[in-house]
């Protein structure tokens, strides 16, 4: 199957992205990793930054 | 040496942990020399797809050390952890003529970033231990740093797999950072 | 650039994924999302259950 | 009938929404129903590479209605949303009749989920006012409903965009989902 040029280009980008998805969800350097996402799945300016503004205000505990 | 140098910047430096950079084509020692600097060890090392992230103390002062994978089609990425950076340690794989343009565009393109504007630079021309290793001075000039505009910025010779050179860059880049206050 | 079988197999597989991540960064159904980003990711078993876990132990509140 | 059913099911329902699931194959209607449901209109639609997920309230009741894309791609990810579903609305487009066999290998998979096996299953022969549309009573042995075991469930004749059979299949739902609790 063919890949559109919105796509990722090729698997090292692919791990690269599970990797970085991973630490966003175990909740480590989460606005970094938010840009990074952002970046690399090409979100819409719009999108990106609705994501970054709600990194700024979070506030997350953990229970346990 | 560590009682006056913690004593000294515990002050200056405020609590807040120095954020670093380590960058640089892939293959260049960044991740060997995270480790050198974090456990004073060589790591047998795999190509970083993603980064490594790591507490480094030198000189009883805290730094979180970032070492971002340098394979071109993750490059682009760079950009995304440039916000509030300190210092960027640049590796460059001194035996490695043949890519010192490309090394030297991504160097460019990175210092050209505003949010990079008062991070100090500090150049690891790296892997010295290799007979065709070019000399710092040829680096330097290969990377157009003498051109360099409102940076400071420094150069040092390191083998991170024989660990020289690495103190000497350090010390210099903790007094610059001090002065930088 | 050929692409790995391991990674997004067509461009409809990367748009749900753009849009299950922009639901899950702004923090809608989290848990379910959670489901289908390492699905579709083929996050390795332990590190999706990792993420899993978290999910059930996640409370946040948002400053504003 | 909505007092009726209010007061009667805002003690037998207690506070917890109802979560159901429309799945089905691309193109089945699935979407266009979803907003006949809850908007009582016909939306445009373009194909859902996602999901639209609102809140429906029939006869005084909420459910939380989650609409999955249907293409094939993104059909194996049905799955990650079957917990805690009360009830599956099974689209079929009754005119598509060289992909009834893949309607049914879905529908005969999606049952064997662990998760699952207590949801109530409605499957709505859809797009009836078209000529080619196979009856009810086809579209069902297509589909080997009548050998299902251990499953409520119960076929609909419906036309999304004109609008029938939907209340039917609505009113038998809301009697399923009481009666199981
Ligand atoms: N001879 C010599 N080899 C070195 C030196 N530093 C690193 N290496 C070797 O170079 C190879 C690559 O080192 P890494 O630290 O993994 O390179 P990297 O810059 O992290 O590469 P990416 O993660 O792909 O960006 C390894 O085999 C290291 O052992 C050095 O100073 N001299
Ligand atoms: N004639 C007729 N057309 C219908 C009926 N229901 C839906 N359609 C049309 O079928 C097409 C597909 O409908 P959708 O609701 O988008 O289909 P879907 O099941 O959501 O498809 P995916 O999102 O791709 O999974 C649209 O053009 C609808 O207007 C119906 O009952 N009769
Ligand atoms: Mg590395
Ligand atoms: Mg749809």
């Amino acid at each position: 199957s063919q890949f559109s040029s919105s796509a990722l280009n090729e698997p090292t980008e692919y791990e690269y992205l599970r990797k970085v998805m991973f630490e966003y969800m175990m909740g480590r350097e989460t606005k970094t990793m938010a840009k990074v996402i952002t970046s690399v799945l090409k979100f819409p300016a719009d999108q990106a930054q609705k994501i970054l503004e709600r990194e700024d205000s979070r506030v997350t505990t953990w229970l346990r | 040496m560590g009682g006056f140098f913690s004593s000294l910047f515990s002050g200056l430096f405020g609590t807040r942990e120095m954020r670093i950079l380590i960058l640089g084509l892939d293959g260049a020692g960044k991740t060997t020399i995270l480790y050198r600097l974090q456990v004073g060890e060589v790591v047998t090392t795999i190509p970083t797809i993603g980064f490594n992230v790591e507490t480094v103390t030198y000189k009883n002062l805290k730094f979180q050390v970032w070492d971002l994978g340098g394979q071109t089609s993750i490059r682009p990425y760079w950009r995304c952890y440039y916000s509030n950076t300190d210092a960027v340690i640049y590796v460059v794989d001194s035996s490695d003529r043949d890519r010192m343009g490309i090394s030297k565009s991504e160097l460019v393109a990175m210092l050209e970033e505003e949010e990079l504007k008062k991070a100090i630079l500090v150049v690891f021309a790296n892997k010295q231990d290799m007979e065709q290793a070019m000399t710092p001075t040829e680096v330097a000039n290969s990377l157009g740093l003498p051109c360099l505009k409102d940076r400071k910025w420094q150069i040092f010779k390191t083998s991170a797999t024989k660990g020289t050179g690495l103190d000497e860059a350090m010390e210099w880049l903790v007094e610059a950072l001090k002065s930088r206050q």
